[in-house]
Parts: structure tokens; C-alpha cells; sequence
């Protein structure tokens, strides 16, 4: 046993027998960890098919008080933050300490402009009396001509009340799904918080990649949650 | 029975519990408290379970007792019903699914794969706290007055009609899947990524093979029961939902997701039990597992096949009745790889040289009391049957035979099995053989009443019954006690046999696995040198040979 | 002494994908936004829904297969992937088959 | 034995001997559920006995004090190919019959009479076509099919009746259904099965089953005075239904006259039956159901009926084969004033037509 030690990167946990099945058995992990993390979502991914198939017309016309502008921005940062994550890990990988710290800490503002944006938008949400529960109103979904940006747009045709109320699961689910993919986002953000200390002090660039990269499979991870949950949310029907 | 034995322990005038082993190594609360030893978390989680093990015991004991008679008279209607739910609960989320996987398999599985310890030691300790967290919650739950949803959170009572603590129990058993989820995933990664040498797939013990299927469950069902749970909980805290028809939503969709995870559910209870009995016959006849192979890919196929047939459990909700004819088929399905099992199970028996000490009593109890709970299985996954059966007594003794006769048969054959191995010494063998049987008179006399009440009609989680039902209901609650002394002697010989108990020495029941060639208690990590597996699984001739040598060189 | 059962693919020694392909892959699912952001505004009838979502899917695998280096990874990773990919559709396809032919609602 | 009391034993007797240990078989599908329970537990048996047998005759052969060497065994595929095909084959019979049993349970003859059940917590309240009401009880002939038709206010509760061997959750916002034919005269056990909250062990009943003579008594005696359908047709009325559903050629309303059991385009262009379940979404969710041709202008009417109140709306429009009753309806009912707030506004002219 100790002849052995010596050779050790310190890194390497005491009960793995070499850094590369340390570095197998944590990817692995993580890639399983996103299983979960697909079913996690999977069970609001059914609710959501099955109530947009139900209430069509409520969720279309609730879909157009989304703002397009705001959601497609939005996916674009975070497709680049994921792309500024992915060249880090490639700067870990060649050790590269100052790309990887700026790669890291574009991503880390990133992810901050999307959570500031998904701000924006539900705060829009509150002042248009759209949150399910604590402030919601189906106004303008009867008379969609109350909101006169969103009606000169669309044209959207007066729903029944029936329906109407209809646009209340709508959001309901729209505020389900973006809050848990906005909370998973916050715990990324953390955990890169963390992760620029670690890099600032040379942590990953020693050749020991595991924890960058796993932690990218995550934010990608993220990322591709967000890539379906955009045009569910908001590309329901855009053409009038 | 046979006096035949095959114990073989060290000359007791110079036997030894060895200095050094992984409960000694380190002493002082905070040295278990954060520690990363797969054994220590075993021995924690261990005590955790037998605790929620006794109190959801008390209330099952409640339960008989109210059913004694035919009025509500120990307790109120509503009383009666938080008093299951609890039950249901704590036995399901804080018994059942840790079990055998969080106790046993933590444990060994380690040693069976030849690693030193798991492959996500903190992922490991942190399941246990999250466990205890869990279990805090929900005993909070039960001290500001309990929850009466039934184990199922039925939607909408749950969401809408009750007033009682939805939100903790919810909120209990969620933190309770993760905590299972992280046993399931580490368990996965230990089997791919950290065998020892030579340990190929098909050398590894079944009760490897059990759990590794079972963590598939854990990993990929348990997710879903926590957003059904996130649902629950916002539904009820904001008045708006996806589950309540009155908001628009759809009560069988509550069902659909939480049976998604539910019927899986069932067999992260039962295979790593499975995985215990066949490590036990094995032993216990000298025997290789009759068709290795067979058992092996059968448990996979549970795990597998079990992730379709949830909706079995709605037959009369109002599913489809196309959708109700696909899941009974897919039920009989998966019903095949159990059928194997225990006749496989049985033809290793077939010339064999079978000893009976109390593992094995248990073993050979699990396999009449399982056949029996799955073939009643096969009663309400026929969609016929079901229409009649479902929702009635013969459910709750359907479960309880695969639960109760299955799981917790298995999983106390399994701490008997492994006790020497834990703790350095041997139960007492005599008492405890008496304890298995009396456990085996006590579990028929309770629930096998059931079914006739079942069949009678009598409807699950009533208060009070019409009196026509007394009579059965009274064997049943006879039963109960006798099943409750049963269980409470395990408890006092194993703990007395912690202090007074025979030295064991490192392989008293010259079995097999890895986690026998090493002392016992094993050391921190394990093996002092990482063994290189070099023959089959149960390959008693290698043993022989093994132990051949070793008198030879003494 | 870490002779391993079977050779685990080693990992380790990584491969290293260059940024050539990260800058590729970033600008096509850029581009992939904009696309489905724009045919979003074109009637295309219930292919509004299909076509949206295989560009989702095709953004996904490209997110999967280079970002996540999943083309660069072992049999077991791709395995995994696809294993969570099955079970996912189980729910919601045989939940679908319930409802669809149940004839509730609007089908 | 003469040390017990004579008196404890007469009790103990008689308390064993009121233990029923298999329920009675009062209608048609009992039998045949049976006779499924029966062959299932012969497949449990035989199983069991041969697994039993296994286990105890290797246990005593091949003991250690018997058999002191074990000799190594693979397995043996013919075997094992054994106890997997018969098993499968058994529980695919099983399957199959199963799923026989199954549909006929679920699929309701033509001929049946309908009765509605309505479940709420903790009362089972049944309401008959002749507008007998009752609760917790259900009054049913012998040698006639009934189908009920079943929902819930509330939760989800389920309606059982273990001597016919039928059960059927009631589900709120749904119907499902369930039918059976009595063969025995006779009281039996009516329970709600499904976890409902507090009361659930007290939402139990009767069924009685009685001979046709008798049940007509019991019908005559019974009755509001009114049937199902009347009391729909005042419902109906006094709602204000008739002042768009009518039988005049501009009538905003889709006639109802004969509807029931015909096939509707909607709208959106599906087709759908007008069956109970239609009827009921088109009248608390109009605006989703608006047949074509029509403007969807009926206001909602949920939460303003009880699910009672539909059932006598639907048995009405059931009954509706000709448009006389309809036309009744607008002459003789003095409407009560229509809700303003919650009527999509009335066009002009509906009101003055409706005065006599
Ligand atoms: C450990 C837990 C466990 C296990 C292993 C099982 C195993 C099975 N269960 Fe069970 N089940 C539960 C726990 C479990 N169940 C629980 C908790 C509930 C109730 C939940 C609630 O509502 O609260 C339930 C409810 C339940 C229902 C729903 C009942 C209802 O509510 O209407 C159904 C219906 O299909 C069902 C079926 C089965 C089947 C087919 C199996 C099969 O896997 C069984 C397979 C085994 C065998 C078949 C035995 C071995 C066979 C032989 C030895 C062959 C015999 C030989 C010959 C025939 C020749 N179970
Ligand atoms: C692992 C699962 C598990 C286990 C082990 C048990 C064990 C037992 N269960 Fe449980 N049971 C369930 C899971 C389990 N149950 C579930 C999921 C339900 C459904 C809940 C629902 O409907 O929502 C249920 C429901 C249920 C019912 C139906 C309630 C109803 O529908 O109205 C009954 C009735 O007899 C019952 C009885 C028992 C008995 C007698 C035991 C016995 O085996 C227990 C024996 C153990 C003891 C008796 C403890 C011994 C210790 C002591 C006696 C010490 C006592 C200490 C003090 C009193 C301080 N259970
Ligand atoms: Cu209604 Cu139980
Ligand atoms: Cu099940």
C-alpha cells in the first residue's frame, strides 16, 4: 500500500486506485445525477403536454403575453454562457489558469444576465396580474383588446371565460417549469462562485479537470432544459 | 430439524475480536458523524431504520387494536386515519425502501466488488443525513398532529379537502427520495467503476446484481415522485393546479406520476431482499445458485419491465380501459422473473447439503410467504379480479405478504446472515431460530385472515367495519402481537450478543463472497491488500482449496 | 496492482475537443434559435409543434454530443444517456396512451 | 372443556358461526368472477404446493447430516425454460380472462336502466329515473340490468358492492360507469372503498334487491312526485336554458330536441357523441363545446348547478324525443330574472318573446 502512496497526486481520494478511475467513477456519477435530474423534469414535462393539449387556445393566447424579445434573448446567453463554459473546461484541460478564470467568470455573469432577464420577465408577469395564485386576473384573456400591444400584434380573439381561467394552468406550469430551472440556475451560479475561487488559486489547471468538468455537464445540462422549455413556452403559436 | 451446523468459529479460548477494525479505529461522536466509511453510514443508517422500524411497529399495533372491534372506540375516525397513513409512511419511505440497500448493501456491497469503500463516500454520509432529516420532518409531522392522506396523497383530498400536514409529510418524503436517490446512484457508480481485479459482471455475488437494479429504480423513479410531490405542495399552498379538476387539472394524472414512481417503488423493496436470499441458500446449502445467469438477468428484468405496469394500480379510476388491458399484460410479464427466481432458488437446494441456522429459516420463510404475496399479485393484475379485490383487505395482505413475509423476512435473514461479519460476533443461534419461527406463525396468523376479509369485501382504511368482519379482524390482531414479539426478541438477543456474544472469526460461515476473506469487523478499508478475484461466484471448491492451503501453511 | 476487470476507457486521458468546435457549435445553435424563433411566425398547422421540437432536439444533441462530450465518451456514458432518454419516454408516451385513448377531452 | 362457562361457549359459537368466509353471489357476473377467483387460487395452490414441496423435500434429502457434500450444479436451461413458459402461460390465461370479466363489467348492455349516483363526502346519494332519491341506500329488481352512472362532488370515492362483485371509483368532474343484474332478493353491503377523508369507514349502505313486484311498490311509494327528468325540465326552465334552446328557427341555441345519442360537430370541427359526459362539459364548459353554426354564447354554469342538478338536466334532454315539452316549458314557466352579471349579454328580443 504505501510504496504506492507516493505516486498519488494529491487529489486523488484515498479510495481510488488512480486518478483515472477517480475521474470515470465521478463523470459517470454526474451523468446519472442528470438522470435524475430528466425524470425531475420529465413528471412537469407530462403535466405540461397534457394540459396544453387540453386548453389549446388558452395556452396560445397566454403564450403572446410572453415576450418574445426577452425569451429569445435570453436563450442566446444562455447558449453563450454555455459555450464560455465549455471553452473553461477546455482551458482546464490544457491548463490555461487565466482563460479558464475568464471563461468561468463570463459564464458566471451570464448566468447572472439570464436570471436578471427571467427577472424582468415575471416581474412583467406581476404588473400584468399574470402570476398564478397571489395575483391573477383572466381579463385580458376575455377582452385580450385590454392589452393593446399584445392585441395589435396577434389579433387575439376574445376566449370564453370557460377558457379563459384555463390561461391560470397555463402559468401556473409556465411558473413551475422557469422557477426550477431558475433555481437550478442559482445553484450553478453558486457553485461557480465557488469554482472561480478554486481556479483563481491554480485548483484546476494542475491537470485534476474532474470537478470543472462535471460541473459543465451540469450548466449544459441546464442549458438544454432551458432549449426545450423555450419554445414550449414561448413559441406555442406565434403566427396570427 | 437437523443438528448438522455448518458455524465454524476459532478456538473461543484464543479468538480474538481484532484491535484494530473499522468500529475502533476512531472513537468520538464526530468521528461517526462525519465519517466516510461505508460501514460506519451502514451502522448508522442501521440503528435509524430499527427506530422508525419500532415506531412504525407501535402504530401498526395501534392499528390492530382500534380493529379489534367493530366501532371506532380506541380512537376517533380521524385519528385512525393519520394512525395508517403514519404507518404507511414511515414503513415505505423510512423503513422498506432504505432497508436492505441502505444497511446490508452499503455494508457489503464494497467488500462483494473488492473496493474499499464506496465510490462517492460524502454522496454516501449525505444520503444519511438527508434520511435523518427526513425522518425529523416527518416525526415533526406526526407531533403537530400527523397527516391523513393516506400513503398515497391521493389528489384532490390531499391538495384541497384536508387540513392536516400535507405540506411536512410532503415535504418528509421528498427529502427521504433524495436520500435514495444518492444510495441508488453511488451504489451504481461502486458496481461499474471500482471492482477489483478479475471481478467480472458475471462473478459478482446476486445480491450485487439485486441492488444494482434496484438503484436503476431509485435513480430513475424516485425524480418523479419528488415534482409530483413539488405539485402536491403548491397546489395547496397557492390554490391553482394541475391535479384538481375544480382548477381545470386531473386527478389521474396525480395518480399516473405518483404510481410512476410507486410501482417501482415496490421493487426497490423487494429485489435487494431478493439479493439477500440468494446469497443465504447458497451459503447455507454449499451450493452454486442454481442458474446464475437466470437470477441475475431476472432482477434486471424487474427492474426493467417494472417501470410499465404502474397503472395497475388504477384499473377502476377511470384509465382507459385499452390502457388498463396493456398494463395487466405487461403486469403478468413482469410477474415471470419472480416465478424464476424462486424456483431457481429452490433447485439450489436439490443436492445440496443444507444446514438450517436462522438465516436460512428466514430464507425458506421469505420463499412460501413471497409465492404466495405474488401470486396474489397475479389476483389484481388480472383486471377482472382486480374490479373486486382492489381497495379491499386483500390488497393490504397482498402487500404485507410481499412487504412484510418478503422484504423484512429477507432483510432480517440478511442482518443474520451479516451480523458476525458487522459486529465480530455470533447471535445466538437457538433463540433466534425461535424468533424466526414465531415471526412465521405470527405474520400467517395476521395477515393471512385478510384475504378471506378481502375477498369478503371488507374495505382498507376503515375505522370501523361492519361486525360481521369481527371475527377474522381478531385472529388478525392476535397475530400482530405474536409478530410484535417476534420482532422485539431480534432486537434484544442481537444486542446482547454484541457484548456476550461468541467470536466469530473472519468467515464463520465459510461462505464465499469477498467480504468473508477478510476479519471481521473488517478494517477501515476493507482488505489490506485489494484482492484479485480469481474464480466464479459461489465457487465453494475454490473455498475448500483456499482453506486447504491456509491449514497447510499454519 | 490497478489492473482493472475489464479496461475501463480511460478517460483520463481525455480528449480534448478543440475550440474550433465549440465556436461551430455555439453559432449553430445560435443560428437554430433564430431559425425556430422565426418559423414560429409561419402557419405551419400542427407542424408548428413538430418542427419546433426537432429543432429543439437537434439543438440538445448538439449540446449533448460536443459540449457534454458524449460522441468523445465511453459505451457506458452513451448507455446512460439513452437509458434516462427511454425511461422519460415511457412516462409520457404510455401516460399519453391513456388519455388518448380515453376519448376525455379534446383529442 | 366443562371448566368454560356454558355461556361463553354458546357465545363463542355463535360468534364463529356469524364469520361468513366467502360473500354471497347476488348477481350475473358474480359466477364468473368466481369462477376466475377459483382458478387463480388453484394456479396459488399448485404453485405453492409444488414450491413448498421443493423446498421441504430437498430440505429433508440433501440436509447436511444426509448429504455431507454438495455437489456443484450449473443450472440447466431445459429447466429453467420450464418454469418460465408455464408460469407466463398460466398468468397469460389469467390475463385474458381478467380482460374478459373486465370489459363486461365496464361495458353496459343497451337495455340497461340508468341510475345515477352521485358521491360527496360521506353520503352516497342515488338518483333514480322516476325521481326516487335516496341515500346510502340503492333500491334495485331482480333479473334487470342496471347501469350506474357515477361521479363525484368532491374526492374521489368508490362504489362497492362486494356481493356483485362490482366496484367503480366515482371521480369528480367525470362519469364512469359500471353495470349489474341482481339474482338474488336480498340486502347487501354497499361501501365506499376508496380513501375519501374523515368519514370514509361511514359512507356505507344498502343494496336492496327485490323482486319486481315488490319494487314497483317500493317505486310508487317512494317518489317525489316527480321524476328525473321533470325535475330537469324545471331546472331547465327556471336556468332560462329555453330561452336559447328552443325549438323556433332563430333560437340561439342548438335544438335539443332528439340530441341525445346523436353525433354533434363541434366548432373546431370534431365530431362527438352527445352522451352524458358531452352533456355535462357542454353545460358547465359551454364555450369549449359550442356546436357549429352557433356562437359560443351560453355562459358557464359551474359552480351554479350541483352535479345533482346536471344529472336532472341530462335525464331531461335524454327524455326530449319530441319538441312539445320544450315548447311547454316557454308557455307556462314564469322565468325568474336572468343573473345579469354572469350572462354574456342576452340579444335583444329573447326576453319579450319568453312573456306569454
Ligand atoms: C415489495 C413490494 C411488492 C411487490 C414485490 C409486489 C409484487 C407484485 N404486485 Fe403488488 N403491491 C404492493 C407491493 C408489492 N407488490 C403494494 C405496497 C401495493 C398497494 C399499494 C397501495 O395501494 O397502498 C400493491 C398493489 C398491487 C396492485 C394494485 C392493487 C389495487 O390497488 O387494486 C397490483 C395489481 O396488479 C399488484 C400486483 C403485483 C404483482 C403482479 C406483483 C409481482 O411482481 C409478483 C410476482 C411474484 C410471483 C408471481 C410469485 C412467484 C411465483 C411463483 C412461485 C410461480 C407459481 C407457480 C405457478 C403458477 C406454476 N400489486
Ligand atoms: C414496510 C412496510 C410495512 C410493514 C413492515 C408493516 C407492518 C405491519 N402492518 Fe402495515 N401497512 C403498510 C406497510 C407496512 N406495514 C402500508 C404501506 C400500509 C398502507 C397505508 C395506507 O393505507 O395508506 C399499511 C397498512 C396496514 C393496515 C391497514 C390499515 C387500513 O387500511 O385501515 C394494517 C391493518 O392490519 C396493517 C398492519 C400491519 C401489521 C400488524 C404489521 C406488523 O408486521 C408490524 C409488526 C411490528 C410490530 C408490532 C412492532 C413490534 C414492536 C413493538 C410492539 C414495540 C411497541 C412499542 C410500543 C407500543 C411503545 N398495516
Ligand atoms: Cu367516500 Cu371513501
Ligand atoms: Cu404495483
Amino acid at each position: 500500500m504505501a510504496e504506492v502512496q507516493h505516486q498519488h497526486p494529491p487529489y486523488q481520494r484515498h479510495h481510488f486506485e488512480s486518478v483515472a478511475q477517480q475521474f470515470d467513477a465521478t463523470n459517470f456519477a454526474m451523468w446519472l445525477f442528470l438522470l435524475t435530474e430528466v425524470m425531475f423534469f420529465g413528471g412537469l414535462f407530462t403535466a405540461y403536454l397534457i394540459m396544453r393539449n387540453w386548453y389549446y387556445p388558452a395556452f396560445v393566447e397566454a403564450s403572446h403575453h410572453l415576450s418574445i424579445f426577452w425569451g429569445t434573448t435570453n436563450t442566446a446567453v444562455l447558449i453563450t454562457s454555455s459555450f464560455t463554459l465549455a471553452m473553461g473546461v477546455w482551458c482546464a484541460e490544457t491548463r490555461r489558469k487565466s482563460g479558464l478564470v475568464l471563461c468561468l467568470v463570463l459564464t458566471f455573469i451570464l448566468g447572472l444576465v439570464f436570471l436578471c432577464i427571467k427577472g424582468i420577465e415575471w416581474h412583467a408577469e406581476w404588473v400584468d396580474h399574470h402570476v398564478p395564485g397571489l395575483r391573477f386576473s383572466d381579463a385580458d384573456f376575455i377582452n385580450p383588446a385590454l392589452d393593446p400591444s399584445i392585441y395589435k400584434e396577434y389579433h387575439d380573439r376574445p376566449l370564453s371565460p370557460g377558457m379563459a381561467l384555463k390561461t391560470e394552468e397555463y402559468f401556473f406550469l409556465y411558473f413551475a417549469m422557469t422557477g426550477m430551472h431558475a433555481l437550478h440556475m442559482v445553484v450553478g451560479i453558486c457553485i461557480l462562485g465557488f469554482i472561480i475561487c478554486r481556479a483563481w488559486a491554480g485548483a484546476y489547471t494542475s491537470g485534476h479537470v474532474t470537478f470543472v468538468e462535471n460541473f459543465g455537464l451540469y450548466w449544459h445540462f441546464v442549458d438544454i432544459i432551458w432549449i426545450f422549455l423555450y419554445p414550449l413556452l414561448y413559441l406555442i403559436s406565434r403566427h396570427t | 430439524m437437523s443438528s448438522a451446523t455448518i458455524v465454524n468459529l476459532p478456538d473461543p479460548s484464543t479468538a480474538r475480536i481484532p484491535k484494530m477494525n473499522f468500529l475502533t479505529r476512531e472513537n468520538g461522536l464526530l468521528s461517526w458523524l462525519l465519517t466516510g466509511d461505508h460501514k460506519r453510514i451502514a451502522t448508522l443508517y442501521l440503528i435509524s431504520i430499527t427506530f422508525f422500524f419500532f415506531i412504525g411497529g407501535a402504530l401498526a399495533g395501534l392499528i390492530r387494536l382500534e380493529l379489534l372491534t367493530p366501532q371506532s372506540d380506541l380512537m376517533a375516525a380521524d385519528t385512525y386515519n393519520k394512525v395508517f397513513t403514519m404507518h404507511g409512511l414511515i414503513m415505505i419511505f423510512l423503513f422498506l425502501v432504505p432497508s436492505v440497500p441502505a444497511t446490508i448493501g452499503n455494508f457489503v456491497i464494497p467488500m462483494m466488488v473488492g473496493a474499499k469503500d464506496l465510490a462517492l463516500p460524502k454522496i454516501n454520509l449525505l444520503s444519511w443525513y438527508l434520511y435523518i432529516l427526513a425522518g425529523g420532518v416527518m416525526i415533526y409531522t406526526m407531533m403537530v398532529g400527523g397527516v391523513d392522506t393516506g400513503w398515497t396523497f391521493t389528489a384532490p383530498l390531499s391538495t384541497h379537502y384536508l387540513n392536516t400536514n400535507v405540506i411536512s409529510a410532503g415535504l418528509a418524503v421528498f427529502i427521504a427520495g433524495f436520500s435514495s436517490i444518492f444510495t441508488g446512484l453511488n451504489f451504481i457508480v461502486t458496481i461499474h467503476k471500482m471492482r477489483c481485479p478479475g471481478m467480472t459482471w458475471f462473478r459478482l455475488p446476486l445480491f450485487v446484481w439485486a441492488n444494482y437494479a434496484a438503484s436503476i429504480l431509485m435513480v430513475l423513479g424516485t425524480p418523479v415522485l419528488a415534482i409530483t410531490l413539488v405539485l402536491v405542495i403548491l397546489e395547496r399552498t397557492i390554490h391553482i393546479g394541475v391535479f384538481d379538476p375544480a382548477y381545470g387539472g386531473d386527478p389521474l394524472l396525480f395518480q399516473h406520476l405518483f404510481w410512476f414512481y410507486s410501482h417501482p417503488a415496490v421493487y426497490i423493496m423487494i429485489l435487494p431482499g431478493m439479493g439477500v436470499i440468494s446469497e443465504v441458500i447458497s451459503t447455507f446449502s454449499r451450493k452454486r445458485v442454481f442458474g446464475y445467469t437466470a437470477v441475475a438477468f431476472s432482477s434486471v428484468a424487474i427492474a426493467v419491465f417494472g417501470f410499465f405496469v404502474w397503472a395497475h394500480h388504477m384499473f377502476i379510476m377511470g384509465i382507459s380501459n385499452y390502457a388498463a388491458l396493456v398494463f395487466s399484460l405487461l403486469t403478468m410479464l413482469v410477474a415471470v422473473p419472480s416465478a424464476i427466481k424462486i424456483f431457481n432458488w429452490a433447485f439450489t437446494l436439490y443436492k445440496g447439503s443444507i444446514t438450517f441456522e436462522t438465516p436460512m429459516l428466514y430464507a425458506i420463510g421469505f420463499m412460501g410467504l413471497f409465492t404466495i404475496g405474488g401470486m396474489t399479485g397475479i389476483f389484481l393484475g388480472a383486471t377482472g379480479t382486480d374490479i373486486h379485490l382492489t381497495e379491499t383487505y386483500f390488497v393490504v395482505a397482498h402487500f404485507h405478504f410481499v412487504m412484510v413475509g418478503g422484504m423484512l423476512m429477507a432483510f432480517l435473514a440478511g442482518i443474520h446472515f451479516w451480523w458476525p461479519k458487522w459486529t465480530g460476533r455470533m447471535y445466538p443461534e437457538k433463540i433466534s431460530q425461535f424468533a424466526a419461527v414465531v415471526t412465521y406463525i405470527g405474520f400467517n396468523l395476521t395477515f393471512f385472515p385478510q384475504f378471506i376479509l378481502g375477498m369478503l369485501g371488507m374495505p382498507r382504511r376503515y375505522a370501523a367495519y361492519p361486525p360481521q368482519f369481527q371475527v377474522l379482524n381478531v385472529f388478525s390482531t392476535a397475530g400482530a402481537t405474536v409478530l410484535g414479539v417476534g420482532y422485539l426478541l431480534p432486537v434484544l438477543y442481537l444486542t446482547w450478543s454484541l457484548r456476550y456474544g461468541a467470536i466469530a472469526g473472519s468467515n464463520p460461515w465459510q461462505a464465499t463472497g469477498l467480504e468473508w476473506q477478510t476479519q471481521s469487523p473488517p478494517l477501515t478499508e476493507n482488505f489490506t491488500e485489494i484482492p484479485i478475484m480469481d474464480h466464479e461466484a459461489y465457487d465453494y471448491e475454490w473455498l475448500e482449496r483456499q482453506q486447504a492451503k491456509e491449514v497447510a501453511s499454519v | 496492482m490497478s489492473q482493472h476487470a475489464e479496461p475501463h476507457s480511460r478517460e483520463a486521458e481525455l480528449h480534448i475537443v478543440s475550440p474550433k468546435v465549440y465556436v461551430a457549435v455555439a453559432l449553430s445553435l445560435l443560428a437554430l434559435t433564430a431559425a425556430t424563433c422565426a418559423i414560429s411566425y409561419i402557419d405551419l398547422g400542427v407542424f408548428n409543434a413538430v418542427v419546433a421540437l426537432a429543432i429543439a432536439v437537434i439543438k440538445a444533441s448538439l449540446v449533448v454530443l460536443f459540449f457534454m462530450h458524449m460522441k468523445y465518451s465511453s459505451r457506458l456514458i452513451k448507455l446512460t444517456a439513452f437509458a434516462g432518454l427511454f425511461v422519460f419516454l415511457t412516462l409520457i408516451s404510455m401516460t399519453m396512451a391513456d388519455y388518448i385513448s380515453r376519448a376525455w377531452g379534446r383529442w | 372443556m366443562s371448566h368454560i362457562s356454558p355461556v361463553l361457549w354458546q357465545f363463542l359459537a355463535k360468534w364463529l358461526q356469524h364469520c361468513p368466509l366467502f360473500p354471497p353471489e347476488a348477481s350475473t357476473i358474480a359466477p364468473q368472477m368466481d369462477a376466475l377467483f377459483f382458478f387463480l387460487v388453484l394456479i396459488s395452490l399448485v404453485g405453492l404446493t409444488l414450491v413448498v414441496l421443493l423446498v421441504v423435500a430437498f430440505s429433508v434429502l440433501y440436509s447436511k447430516n444426509r448429504h455431507p457434500k454438495a455437489v456443484q450444479i450449473e443450472g440447466s436451461t431445459l429447466l429453467e425454460a420450464t418454469w418460465t413458459i408455464i408460469p407466463l402461460g398460466l398468468f397469460l390465461v389469467a390475463f385474458v380472462w381478467g380482460a374478459l370479466i373486465y370489459f363486461r363489467v365496464y361495458t353496459p348492455p343497451p337495455n340497461a336502466m340508468n341510475i345515477y349516483v352521485v358521491g360527496k363526502q360521506w353520503m352516497w346519494k342515488v338518483e333514480h329515473p322516476g325521481g326516487q332519491h335516496e341515500i346510502d341506500e340503492l333500491h334495485v329488481p331482480v333479473g334487470r340490468a342496471v347501469q350506474l352512472t357515477l361521479i363525484s362532488q368532491d374526492v374521489f370515492h368508490s362504489f362497492s358492492i362486494p356481493a356483485f362483485r362490482v366496484k367503480r371509483e366515482a371521480i369528480p368532474g367525470r362519469y364512469t360507469s359500471v353495470w349489474f343484474e341482481a339474482t338474488k332478493p336480498g340486502t347487501y353491503n354497499l361501501f365506499c372503498t376508496q380513501y375519501c377523508g374523515t368519514g370514509h369507514s361511514t359512507m356505507i349502505g344498502h343494496v336492496v334487491v327485490m323482486k319486481s313486484g315488490a319494487y314497483r311498490k317500493w317505486l310508487a311509494s317512494s317518489t317525489s312526485g316527480m321524476s328525473l327528468a321533470q325535475d330537469g325540465e324545471r331546472l331547465f326552465a327556471s336556468l332560462s336554458c329555453n330561452a336559447c334552446h328552443n325549438t323556433r328557427p332563430n333560437a340561439r341555441g342548438p335544438n335539443l330536441v332528439g340530441v341525445y345519442g346523436s353525433q354533434l360537430t363541434l366548432d373546431d370541427g370534431q365530431t362527438v357523441t352527445a352522451d352524458a359526459a358531452y352533456l355535462r362539459q357542454a353545460i358547465l364548459d359551454p364555450s369549449q363545446n359550442a356546436t357549429e353554426g352557433y356562437a359560443a354564447i351560453m355562459p358557464t354554469y359551474q359552480g351554479q348547478i350541483s352535479e345533482g342538478g346536471v344529472v336532472e338536466l341530462i335525464e331531461y334532454i335524454r327524455n326530449l324525443t319530441t319538441g312539445y315539452r320544450l315548447q311547454e316549458t316557454l308557455n307556462t314557466t314564469q322565468l325568474p330574472p336572468v343573473n345579469e352579471s354572469k350572462t354574456a349579454a342576452p340579444a335583444p328580443g329573447a326576453q319579450t318573446e319568453v312573456n306569454p
